[in-house]
Formats: C-alpha cells, structure tokens, sequence
C-alpha cells in the first residue's frame, strides 16, 4: 500500500461505488417491481389441526414461557381403535385400557382386559419384554410408562372377577394333540379347550412351561407364578401329560388325534464356532439354565465367562453368581448400547458384580495343564449396518488370554427337531409353515420357537393364538377364539394425568440377600406408586378435543419446540406465500386462513412448489455477480 | 434566453439600483430558484446515494418519490418546537437566520445567465469570501447556545475548520482574480474563454476541498459527525429552527455547487444551449461529484483536517499563487489550449509529490 | 499563557448511533482528547442465567439464542454441547458438519455486521454498511432455508440439529460459495486501501499481546495482538480438527489489523464451509432425545470460538429436569475489560471507532 | 489440543509449597480461600506451568456454600486447569485475583453483584449490571422475587 501514489485508494473506492451505482439495486423494490417473494418455510405460522389434537396438554408443557392457551373436556372419547402400545404388542393386548383401569383403581378389570388376548398374563407381567413400552408416546416426553411393571401390580392384586364371564363350549368331539409345553403349546391347548375340544398336552420334560420354566430363572419368574397360570389352562379342560416323548406327529394322527400342534420350542444353545468348544467346563447357556432350573446338580467354578450379550447370557450370568460363582464376566463383541438384552436386567446384573466386557470375541478357547483358557480378540465398531447396529470388526493382534473355570456359551439358540418328525426345516433347523395358518401338513400344525427361532414369550403366545383359531377351523368350528371378560368401557374422565410426574422407580430385594437365593428379584409397586404411574399415560387412543387451543396474544417465539413435542404430529409450524404487495392484514387473513387444518402443507422446504419456484427468488440470485 | 427586457443596451449593468422592478424580480427569482432546487436537490441526493448503496431510495411519495422532500419538509414543520430549558434562548432563536440568510446572500452576485444577476458588484469575490463566511457563525451560534456538549463540540469544530480553510481558499481564489484581472464575478467568468478547472488545475483541487469543508460534506462533516456527536449542532433543535438549519445545508451544497461552476466551469459559458441551461448542468455535476464522495469516503477526524487544510492545501494554494505570478508578469498572453497539459501536468507533479508527506498511519498532531 | 481548563464529561450512549445497542461509556474529555472512561453495564440485563434455572433444559434453548442476537447459532453450541455431555448423548456425525456449516455461515454474517457498522462509525455514509448487508441478506436467506426463522434460529438441539437441510440448500449455498469471495475483493478494493480509512485506523487503539492476555481478551482482538488462539485450533471441538484453514493474525494490534483479520477470518470460514460441504456425510441428523430431559447429576464446561471470542458455558446439573446453575462467558464481556486501558489518551472520533472494532453486542455483554 | 495437565503432580509441588492447602480432584484443583492469590501467581509465574490466560471466573450456590471456580489457561504451552474455592454463605468473601489477571475486574464485579461474594483487594468492587441499591442477589438460591415466585 505504501509503495503506491497517494489517492489512489480513495480513487479505487470511488470507482467501486460508482459501479455499483449502475447495478440493479438488490433491495426489492416495489410496487415499481412485482415482488415475487418464492414459496418457503417462513416459520412465523403455527397451525393446529383439531382433529389429530388429543388434548395431552404436551405443548403446553413445551413451551418455553406458557403461551399456549389449551383447554379440553372432562370427557373424552374413543378416536382410534389402538393405541400404539396395543399395536406393537403381538398378542393386541389393550395396554391402554387396562392402564386406565389401574388409573381408577380397579386391578381385578385390568386383569380381566389382559386375559381376553392371553392365557398367562402373571408370566407376561414378569417377564414380558414389552415391546409396548418402546412403542410408548410417552417416551418422547420423559420415560415410557412401564407397562409390565403395572401388569404385575394388577396381577398381584387380582380379585378374579374375569372368572364369573367364563363361558364354556359344548364339547365337540374332537380330539387335539399339542406337542410341548412352552408357551406357544400350552396357549393352544387353552383356547382349543375353551372351544370344547378335548387338547392332550404331551412334554418331554418332567414338568410343564417350556422355557417359561426351564429357560427363565426362578429370581425372575418365581415357579408358583408359572404353576398358577398353568393351573388356569388344565381347569379350561386342557389335560398335561408330562415326561412323554414323541416319535412323529403323523403316529399321533395315527393313533387318532384329529389334530396335531408342534409347539417343542428352541432349546438348543447355538455352538460359538471356535476351536476347543467341545473342552469340559464348556456348557450351553439354555442347558445350564435348564439343568440348574430343573434342580440337576451343576458343577460350576469360582471363575466363569458368559459369552453373548442377550437376555439369556444376563440370565446365565446372574443364576451364575446365585450359584456361588465369585467371578462371573460377560463377552459381548459390541457395546453396552448395541445390546439386546433388556437394559434393567444388565443394570441389575452390574449391581449384582458381573463383570461386562465390551469389543471382545472369543475367537479360541484352550485347556493347558488342566487349565482352561479362553482367548478373545479385541473388536472396533465399524460402519452401520442395515440392522442400524455398527457391526464390530475385529482387531487383529490384539488377542488375549484369561483363565477360567467355565465358560457358558449363550450367543442363540436353535430348534431340534427329531428325525423321526419328518417335517420340512430350513438352514436355521426352523421348521417351515404357512405364515398364515401355520399348517405344517394336513392336520399337523406348529408355532412358537421352532418356527420363529429363539423368540420372545409374548411372540410364541401371538402364535399360539393364530394356530389355535387355524386348528378350530380345520376341525370345523368357526376359528373364533376371542374372549370377552369385561362390559364395553365405557370412557371416563380424565384422572389427573400429572405430565411432571416421572416414573417411580421399582425396587427390588437387598443385593447382598440377591446373590444367594433365586427368590423374585423385582418387588412390586404400592397402590400410590401404581396410580402416578398409570396417570402418567398419555391415553393415545382417547381424545379430550380441545374446546379451546390458541396462543396468548404475541407471545409466541416460533421456537417450534411445541412441534417438536407433540406426539400425534397435530402442531405444524411455517408458511410459504407469493404475493405481489403484501401488508400486514394480508398476513394475519393468510394466518387465520392457515389455522384450518386443510390448508396445512407439510412442514419443511420440500415442497415440490418451492423447489419449482426457488430461482425466482430475489437475494439468492446473482445478476450482480462482481468480475474478479 | 435573453434578459434583453430587464437590461436596456444602454444602461451598463453595473448597480442597477434604478431598476426596482429588476431588484425585486431578480429577489424573488433567486429565492424561488434556491428554494425549489434545495429541494429537488435533497430528493437527488437521496436518490442517487441510494444508487450509490445498491439501494433503491424515496420512491414511494408522487412518482419516483419526487415529493418524498416536500412530505418531509410538511412533517418536520409540523413537528413540536422544542427548545431546551437551559438553552441560550435569544442566540438559540436567531442562529438559524444567522446560518441561512448569508448562503442566500451569496446568490446575489451569481450570474444564472448572461447578465441576469441581481447585482454585479466589482468587489464579488472578496464579498462572496466574506458573506459565506457568517454561515458558520450562525451555526457555532446554534451548537453554542442549545447548551448540549454535542452541539458544543460540533461549533468548535465548525470555527476550527472555518478558520483553516478560508485561507486556502482565498488564495485559490486570489489565483483566479490573477488571472482574469478583475474581482466581478462577470469579470471572472469572462475572462473563462478556457475554464479555470484546465487552466488552473491546482487552484480548482484546492478550492473544491476547502469548499468541501466550508459547507460541511464528507469527508469534513466533522461539524455533524452523526457516529460520535449525535448530529453535532442541530441535535437539539426540531420543528420550524431545525428545517431551516437543514435547508441552510443543503442550500450550502447547492451554492457550493453554484460557486464550483462559476468560478472554474465557466458559469454560464457554453455552446449552443442558453446559459441557465449550462449553469444548472454544471450544478448538476458537481453536486453530482460531491454526493460521490460523500457516499465513498470515510469523514476525517479533526486534526487530520487541520492537518490537511494547514500543511497541504495552504501550500498548494501558494504554488497555484506562484506559478499565476509567474504567468502574468513573464506570459500573460498564455491561455490557449496548448497551456493547458502543461498546467496539468505540473498540478500532478506538484500534488504527487506534496503528497509524500502525508503518508497516513503517522502520529497524528494534536489540535 | 495558561487558559485555566476543567474536564469536560461527556455521555456517551446508553442512546447513541454507534455504541451497537445499549452501551453506556462516561468520558471526560479534554478538548478532543479522552482522559478517563468509565463503561457502564446492565443497561440490557435480562437476568438469562437465573432465567435458565426456570426453564427445562430443552426450553433453554430458544434463550440461548438471546444472549448474543447477531450470532444466534454460536450461542446455542456449548449449551448444546454441555448438555450432551453431562446427559452423553450421541451427536450423528451429519449433525456435526451441519453444525459447522451453520455457524461458520453465521460467523461470516457477523463479521459482515462488525465491519459495515465500525465503516459506518467512520463515516462512510451507511454505503459500506449497505453493501455488507447485501451479502449478510444472503446468508439469512440461507439460514432462513433451513431453520424457517431470519435472527434467532434455534437450530441446534441435543444430540443434533432442529431439522435437516432441505434439498435446495446445497445448490444455493454453492452459488454463494462461488460469489461471496468477489465481493471480498470487492471491499477490499473499496476500503483496505483507502488513505483516510488507513490514517483513521493504523496505529489507532494499539493493544499489546501482553495486555491483550491479561485482560483476557478473546476472539479477532487477542488474534489482532499477533496472540495465536483461536479454538477452533488450539482446542477443536466437534469436527473442527476435520477442516483445513488458517487463523489470520495481526502485527500491531491496532483496528486496521482488527478489520483486515475479520476480513480474512471470512474467506477461512469460506474454506471451512467448502470442505464441510464436501465431507459431509449421509444420516440421521439428530438422536432423538426426551422432551423433558434429565442429565445425570455433575458440572462440566464447554467453550466455542464465536465470532466474539471464547464463548463458554459452565453447566452444573442436579439430576432434576432444570438447570442448577448456567453460567456464560460471555467474550464481549470481558473484552470490555480491556476498553479503558484503549481508550485513554485518544480522540473521542477514535473512541468510537476503537469501541466499533471490539465488536459487542449487548445481548451478550448484560445477559 | 488443549491438554489437561498431571494434577496430581501440580498439587504435590503446590502441597511443598503452601502446604496443605491444596486437594487434587479428578478435574480440578480444590484450593482454600486464604491460598488462592499464592496458588494463582505461582500457577501464573512459574516457568512451565505459566498459566497466563484467566478464561472464566464465575460461582454456584450450593445453598450450604459456594464454589467459586477460576479456569486458567496456559497459551504457551495450551494446557488448562482449574481451581476451584469453597466459601461459607454468611460474609462471604474471597482475595481478589484482579491484581494477577485485569481480565478478572469484570468478572469479580459480576460475582459480587449476583452472588454478593465480596473480592477483598478489588479495584472497584461496585455492581455492575444492577443498579446501586438494589436489593437482594439475584442468582443466590434464596433469592426471592416476585416474578420468579409466579414463575415457579
């Protein structure tokens, strides 16, 4: 700058703003101009749709500084028929009605909505993995109303009154053989019992549940629990023949069954697939589980590795400790986040001194002078796979050993299915049915974990029931097997619904006390901790309309957080306009226009009309692009 | 046009006092002219900075905003006078008058065309100096008396530039009654057969800056630096006071523009087209000129003023002094075309090199 | 001989055109030249940290976005941040770059205001003001694409942003990508040359590295002192360390290099925006997270580079659904600290051009 | 990168120094009251430490105390480390690092003003974004104002 004659930068500025002087100024200019101010997301509109509105007060709890002036009736009704707890549950169990009988006091009801859609509603309020709490609204507010746990505090509070709508068919004759005692047979037998046929169910073990008794530990499903709904099933007429193996459905139809139901469940542990497996001290996460349920003594170490990050490597690693082990440790390949096991259980687990290992995978297992030795390698996450889950890539060289006692394998499990069966399986040993009526062959039916693979309770009750109306048709009734125990609801008022509260927290039994006995971890609720929590339910499937829903005058930032939080999407905020003058009377019309619901477009600037009508805008095009 | 009717032939327009009619035509004349072209000027200016600024300007007030300065002009006439408590209140009341009256004053020597001028005194150069001088006092008048530190500060600063920079431009002006051998303004524009801007380049650089200065635009608005001293002498005054204070300054510019043209474009001088017709393009661009530094330039703080007015246009103005000198006593017959790169060219050399003095950044001197 | 002087005390603001909202500084002047300064505070305090522990964590947000109204975007990071980690919540990788090309879009449109008003200041009558705005219009527009608001945004949320970037964004942004940097030039060819700009800046308010550290100075005026710190680097938080780009610093410390750096921390954010643009990778852009979050009990303290300076936030959580204690530093604060030490000695003119080149605003300076 | 330094280390030079006044948490350095203008200086002035940069100084009242923390920054050697003070309710008061760091001025006054923690060896210990007079701390937990009073 120095070097160059004074003046000249003043001579420079001046040639800038003189060319500017010949550009088109950039301001819009009208009404000499048509102002065309392309269609876009103005955000300075909030419109709210009346009829997905289900007055939960949420926005008004969103706003940051109380703008929205809400108001709705005592009453409400029913909008839709299910709430999207109900809707994820397999079995369409109404959680939402029987969450508002609890609200009102009236467990006995609620028990009695559980058991219209299944056959084991204390085994489900135990044990259920609840896919209706990950469905829940609630949860984009603060935490899911826990479902289960309030099923529990119903059953534990049952009065029994579904009992007195009991309604018993004719017998019809016919006579039905169910193979296996898990909850997809024993769900069956029920309801074909319900219908009047004569249902014999035949169990390989000594005693009946499936994996409800073998495969879950009794400090999370206590057997009295199992017996009492079991109970239930023989008194609908359902007879329990246990300790029987069969050879072949077809014989059963031989020997003059009218129909046959293969329900033998998974209960094979799935092998690691490293060298060494078949070393001693090596067990199965289901065997383990079922030798120490069924009381078989099992010889366990002080040192134990749990491979597998499911619900059953939780289990085993918990009965595990109960039974004496000092150090129990779980190989998982992913992270705490990635894993399936419900995250309470390993919460619980954790306190209980298990010992997590994350990013590791046994990749050898070896026994040296008398020693066993589980070696694992290091795993990183990499990219997302399509599950969403990043997939672990090992790291090579980064192998370890550590010696042990045991090592109980529990990453799946498989079916087995006798030869002597003779039924159609595929690679998985799943055995192949028609999806919708689970007919395997003519008269031979199945369901449950040897169809779906390892699977939930719930999942195997859903199944049952669909065989069970199958086989009803086919042997001729009319495959109807819904129950009605409870009167029509009618809707009540709204009690409370308290959107600060938070959940409660569920306590459970001392954990010095845990780590000795198998007796039921979880404690249930008191009366009051039950009732906040049933009052927190958003009530998705009713609607208290609004009689008023507006925003107090000019407060109103269009933050947008009201949007946001608003679980049934009745909020939108934004406004596209084109106009060639536009005053502010224009705008409050077009804002009222807007409140309608039916001129509400979809939010964001994909508006197909934007994108056609973006080059028209004023300030992005450059016409007055400078030379460089 | 011709002003046959208002001078006979044999009445040499000299102090034609004689001629009432012709006084009071030419009065009411000028006044008209000056205040319609205020302001025609105020809505250029608008408009054209605008331009300047990638903006669009008035455009709402008649067509293309053209009445946008008479709106203005009934709002701020409308407006409630306010004079402070504490205010001087006689000077407070007379300063405006003593601001606008002088610029108006002025325009009674100024020929709008050949011979149509109320009054060709032969002195009308050191009474131009003169007069447009008490401007400024009106206007330390109006920031002393409204009792605002603004205000006060922007009247010190005013006599500070008033008094750095009437003596440069004088002396450009002593060059320019070198040259034409008479102090008329008729005279001077006369004797413009070649405009003085080619034929005394330094002198014209040197009387537009100190001009710049005297009427208070940019780069020397110091008087209403609306970023430090709110509006400098005028914050206090509204209503009635405060447009004529505003209507002073923008007759400032106008007149300034005026004077640029006379004194160096040749006034009325001009081919083909009548003469009031050449004066008012010649207003035109140099207004023009002055509304373009106004929107590009950064304003001057106060001593670099100083500095600027003392230590460079002074010595200029002398050089231009010195070189007319030179010309009248050795070449008084040189002013024809072929003078004119010579002059040019010694104006760049002299100002190119002056100005390596001035190099910015320096510590600056202290007022 | 001796004129006896007294001070002579000046207010300057809480209601002036250039101390850029509510600021309030109590001089006593000498003539022109400053003798004492006394800022004055609180003149815009909203009481936003007790406001912070009565809102629920997600409600903080829109007031974050009040502390510093120019650059909303910034304000919202470390809050956002803070919570994130204290709640670990996980920010999507697409969520990032989205962050960073926001904020950089946002640092550009406040240099953009810094500049044009310290022009303004200057007296540059609003043109250099105008046409930062033109580029600054642009850059809303963009912001306005994705977030639907023109000031205050309220974009970023925990564990991401508000909303993804809707498909006409990228072609947009492009095309100012491709221009911004001609316009650059184009002020640089305006203004980084011109004499009275330079001798109105250069060795104008020079601050020393030393002092610029002690008072704790941040941001383009310890950068300016030749201090290099700029987190983006010395500290990278989100993807910052992803980016290559270069922190502009100055030699004398005084406002020309405050102006040249703010110029040449445009084209940096310029290049960051590029290669944001490139990088960025597909996905979700938030993890969803609760209305009424509840962060694990605990204090952390989280800090970007704003366009101001260190912009922090000190967060202490109970474990409840609202903040225990929200505490900012805020960088136009505590460069203010530094103000009096500039400002002594100089001329009042200077004053505002030294306050305009600190660069507040007063949203952030009273909270 | 910002690094965070071996507080462990720190404190033990610090301990043979002042004694026992210093206790090195996971991230920050507890420091009694009466140490912390020694502690500051020495963290600013020793050779390889040379914290010389003060980033933030601010308070929070836990009701029974408060915890004032200071988060000194090295440019040299970009390390950070932070202080932290605990001080009674009653008369609160605390030797002001002003003197150390000009940045603190502010940011002391600020305290003062809202928390009502007074800086012994402040310049000006004045408030700053509240006028003379008024009454009360705002950002003290037991502050009580009506609006806040509706609002909670």
């Amino acid at each position: 700058m120095a070097s160059e004659i004074i003046g000249s930068g003043l001579l420079k500025g001046l040639r800038v703003t003189l060319k500017t002087l010949f550009k088109r100024p950039v301001t819009t200019q009208y009404p000499e101009q048509k102002l065309t101010i392309s269609r876009r997301e103005r955000g300075t509109v909030l419109a709210w749709s009346a009829e997905k509105c289900t007055g939960c007060y949420t926005c008004e709890r969103a706003c940051p500084h109380g703008c929205i002036d809400i108001e709705t009736p005592e009453i409400g009704q029913k909008w839709t028929a299910q709430a999207p707890c109900t809707h994820r549950c397999p079995a369409r169990v109404d959680a939402a009605r029987y969450i508002r009988s609890i609200a009102e006091g009236k467990p006995g009801e609620a028990v009695a909505v559980i058991r219209e859609k299944i056959p084991f509603p204390s085994v489900c309020a135990y044990i259920c993995a609840h896919p209706c709490e990950s469905a829940c609204n609630r949860g984009a507010i603060d935490e899911p109303i826990s479902i289960r746990k309030l099923k529990r505090y119903a059953v534990d509070n049952d009065s029994g009154e579904w009992r007195n709508m009991i309604k018993r068919a004719l017998p019809t004759g016919k006579s039905v053989a169910v193979i296996g005692a898990g909850p997809a047979g024993l769900t069956v037998a029920y309801y074909l019992a319900r219908k009047g046929h004569a249902v014999t169910v035949l169990e390989a073990l000594p005693s009946p549940g499936g994996m409800m008794k073998v495969g879950i530990p009794d400090y999370r499903l206590p057997v009295r629990i199992l017996d009492a709904d079991i109970k239930e099933i023989e008194n609908a007429g359902a007879v329990i023949k246990t300790g029987v193996r069969v050879e072949s459905p077809a014989k059963l139809i031989a020997e003059g069954y009218n129909a046959v139901f293969v329900g033998v469940g998974a209960h094979q542990a799935m092998p690691l697939g490293v060298p060494g497996e078949s070393e001693p001290g090596v067990l199965g996460g289901v065997d383990f589980l079922r030798e120490v349920n069924l009381g078989t003594p099992v010889k366990l170490g002080k040192r134990v590795a749990i491979v597998g990050g499911g619900n059953t490597a939780i289990d085993c690693a918990r009965t595990a400790v109960r039974m004496g082990a000092s150090e129990v440790s779980l190989v998982y390949r992913r992270t705490r986040a990635e894993m399936p096991a419900a995250p309470e259980e390993v919460e619980e687990a954790v306190e209980e001194g298990v010992k997590l290992v994350f990013l590791a995978a046994p990749s050898k297992i070896l026994r040296a002078e008398g020693k066993l030795f589980l070696e694992c390698v290091r795993m990183k996450l990499g990219a997302e796979d399509s599950s969403g889950r990043r997939k672990p890539e090992p790291v090579s060289g980064s192998e370890y050993l550590t010696e042990l006692d045991n090592i109980i394998s529990a990453v799946s499990q498989s079916p087995v299915i006798p030869k002597s069966f003779a039924m159609k399986a595929d690679r998985g040993s799943r055995l192949i049915v028609d999806p919708e009526t689970l007919v395997a062959s003519a008269g031979i039916f199945a369901g449950g974990d040897d169809v779906l693979g390892p699977a939930t309770v719930i999942e195997c009750i859903a199944q049952g029931r669909t065989a069970a109306s199958s086989i009803d048709l086919y042997l001729g009734g009319n495959g109807d097997i819904t129950e009605v125990f409870t009167a029509p609801e009618k809707v009540a008022e709204r009690t409370g619904g308290p959107l600060e509260a938070f959940r409660p927290f569920g306590d459970a039994i001392a954990h010095e006390k845990r780590l000795h006995t198998f007796e039921g971890v979880e404690i249930g609720w008191s009366n009051e901790d039950a009732l906040l929590e049933a009052s927190r339910c958003l009530r998705c499937d009713l609607t208290y309309k609004p009689e008023k829903w507006q925003l107090k005058g000019g407060q109103c930032i269009y933050c947008g957080l009201c949007v946001e939080a608003c679980p049934f999407d009745a909020l939108y905020m934004g406004y596209e306009y084109e106009r060639n003058t536009y005053t502010a009377a224009d705008q409050t019309l077009e804002k009222e226009a807007l409140m309608t619901p039916e001129v509400r477009r979809p939010s964001g600037y994909m508006h197909p009309e934007i994108a056609r009508s973006l080059p028209a805008q004023s300030l992005l095009l450059d016409t007055d692009k400078p030379k460089k | 046009m011709s002003t046959a009717f208002l001078l006979p032939a044999t009445i040499a327009p000299d102090w034609p006092g004689n001629f009432w009619w012709h006084l009071l035509i030419m009065t009411v004349l000028l006044i008209a002219v000056l205040m319609i072209s205020v302001i025609m000027f105020i809505w250029l200016e608008r408009r054209v900075i605008a331009r300047f600024q990638a903006r669009v300007g008035p455009n709402r007030a008649g067509p293309f905003g053209l009445l946008q300065s008479f709106a203005d002009v009934i709002k701020i006439l409308t407006k409630e006078d306010i004079i402070p408590a504490l205010a001087d209140k006689p000077l407070f009341w007379i300063a405006p008058a003593m601001a606008f009256v002088p610029v108006l004053m002025i325009l009674a020597v100024i020929p709008l065309s050949d011979g149509l001028q109320l009054a060709d005194i032969n002195v009308g150069v050191v009474y131009i100096s003169a007069v447009s001088a008490i401007t400024a006092i009106g206007i330390f008048m109006s920031g002393m008396s409204s009792n605002n530190k603004y205000s006060l500060i922007g009247a010190m600063r005013e006599i500070a530039q008033l008094i750095s920079f009437e003596i440069p431009m004088l002396l450009a002006l002593a060059g320019l009654v070198m040259a034409s051998s008479s102090m008329s303004i008729s005279g001077v524009i006369g004797a413009q057969t070649i405009p003085f801007a080619l034929t005394q380049p330094l002198a014209f650089v040197v009387f537009v800056i100190a001009l710049l200065a005297e009427i208070n635009r940019t780069p020397f608005d110091l008087v209403e630096a609306d970023s430090e001293l709110t509006a400098g002498f005028n914050t206090e005054y509204s209503g009635m006071k405060f447009a004529v204070l505003y209507l002073t300054e923008y007759s400032e510019a106008v007149v300034g523009s005026i004077l640029i043209s006379t004194f160096f474009l040749g006034g009325w001088r001009g081919p083909f087209l009548p003469g009031i017709i050449w004066l008012v393009i010649k207003m035109l661009a140099s207004f023009f000129v002055i509304l373009w530094i106004r929107s590009t330039i950064p304003r001057f703080r106060i001593d670099q003023s100083m500095k600027l007015a003392w230590k460079t246009l002074l010595p200029l103005a002398m050089f231009n002094l010195f070189i007319m000198a030179v010309k009248t006593v050795f070449a008084p017959g040189l002013t024809n075309w072929v003078a004119v790169p010579v002059y040019l060219a010694i104006t760049a050399v002299i100002i190119i090199y002056w100005a390596r003095f001035m190099r910015p950044g320096r510590q600056s001197v202290g007022i | 001989m001796t004129l006896a002087t007294e001070p002579f005390i000046l207010n300057i603001g809480p209601l002036h055109p250039s101390t850029h909202g509510v600021f309030r500084m109590r001089v006593v002047l000498d003539g022109e030249i400053i003798q004492d300064v006394e800022p004055v505070f609180g003149y815009l305090h909203r009481g936003v940290e007790k406001l912070f522990e009565q809102r629920t964590y997600k409600q903080n947000i829109p007031l974050s976005d009040r502390l510093d109204y120019v650059s909303a975007i910034n304000n919202n990071w470390p809050y956002v941040m803070a919570v994130e980690q204290l709640a670990n919540i996980s920010v999507p990788q697409r969520a990032e770059y989205l962050r960073v090309i926001m904020a950089e879009l946002q640092r550009i449109a406040s240099h953009l205001l810094a500049v044009g008003s310290v022009m303004n200041d200057m007296g540059i009558f609003f043109t250099a003001f105008m046409y930062m705005f033109r580029e600054r219009e642009k850059i809303v527009d963009l912001l306005e694409m994705v977030t639907g608001q023109r000031l205050l945004y309220n974009y970023m949320r925990f564990g991401g942003v508000s909303q993804d970037i809707p498909t006409e964004f990228l072609p947009a942004l492009d095309r100012f990508l491709k221009v911004m940097p001609g316009y650059l030039d184009e002020y640089d060819t305006m203004l980084a040359g011109n004499e009275i700009l330079l001798s109105r800046t250069k060795g104008i308010g020079v601050l020393k590295a030393e002092t610029a550290i002690n008072n704790s100075a941040s941001g383009p005026l310890l950068r300016g002192s030749g201090v290099n710190w700029d987190l983006r680097k010395s500290a990278p938080y989100s993807v910052y360390d992803k980016f290559e780009f270069d922190v502009p610093l100055g030699t004398a410390g005084d406002c020309y290099d405050r102006y040249i750096i703010r110029m040449a921390e445009m084209r940096q954010s310029l290049r960051i925006i590029k290669q944001a643009v490139e990088q960025m990778p597909a996905g979700k852009e938030k993890t969803p997270t609760p209305l009424r979050l509840r962060p694990h009990a605990g204090e952390t303290y989280t800090q970007v580079e704003s366009p101001r300076g260190m912009l922090g936030c000190y967060l202490v959580s109970d474990g409840t659904e609202k903040p225990y204690r929200c505490h900012f530093r805020a960088p136009a604060f505590i460069n203010l600290t530094v103000l009096k030490e500039l400002l002594i000695g100089q001329k009042l003119a200077d004053a505002i051009i030294i306050f305009g080149s600190i660069d507040i605003s007063m949203g952030e300076v009273d909270r | 990168m910002t690094t965070n330094l071996d507080l462990n280390s720190i404190a033990l030079r610090l301990k043979e120094q002042y004694g026992q006044v210093v206790f090195a948490e996971p991230d920050y350095l507890e420091v009694t009251a009466g140490a912390l203008p020694h502690i500051a200086g020495y963290l600013k002035n020793t050779p390889g430490l040379d914290f010389d940069f003060l980033d933030m100084v601010t308070a929070a009242d836990y009701t029974d105390r408060f915890e004032l923390i200071y988060r000194l920054v090295s440019i040299k050697n970009n390390t950070v480390i932070a202080l932290k003070v605990k001080c009674g309710r009653d008369r609160a008061e605390i030797p002001s690092l002003a003197g150390l760091w000009k940045g603190a001025q502010n940011q002391e006054r600020e305290i003062y003003d809202l928390f009502g923690i007074s800086f012994t060896g402040h310049p000006d210990m004045r408030r700053i974004v509240l006028w003379e007079g008024y009454e009360g701390h705002p950002l003290r937990k037991d502050f009580k104002e009506k609006a806040y009073d509706a609002g909670n």
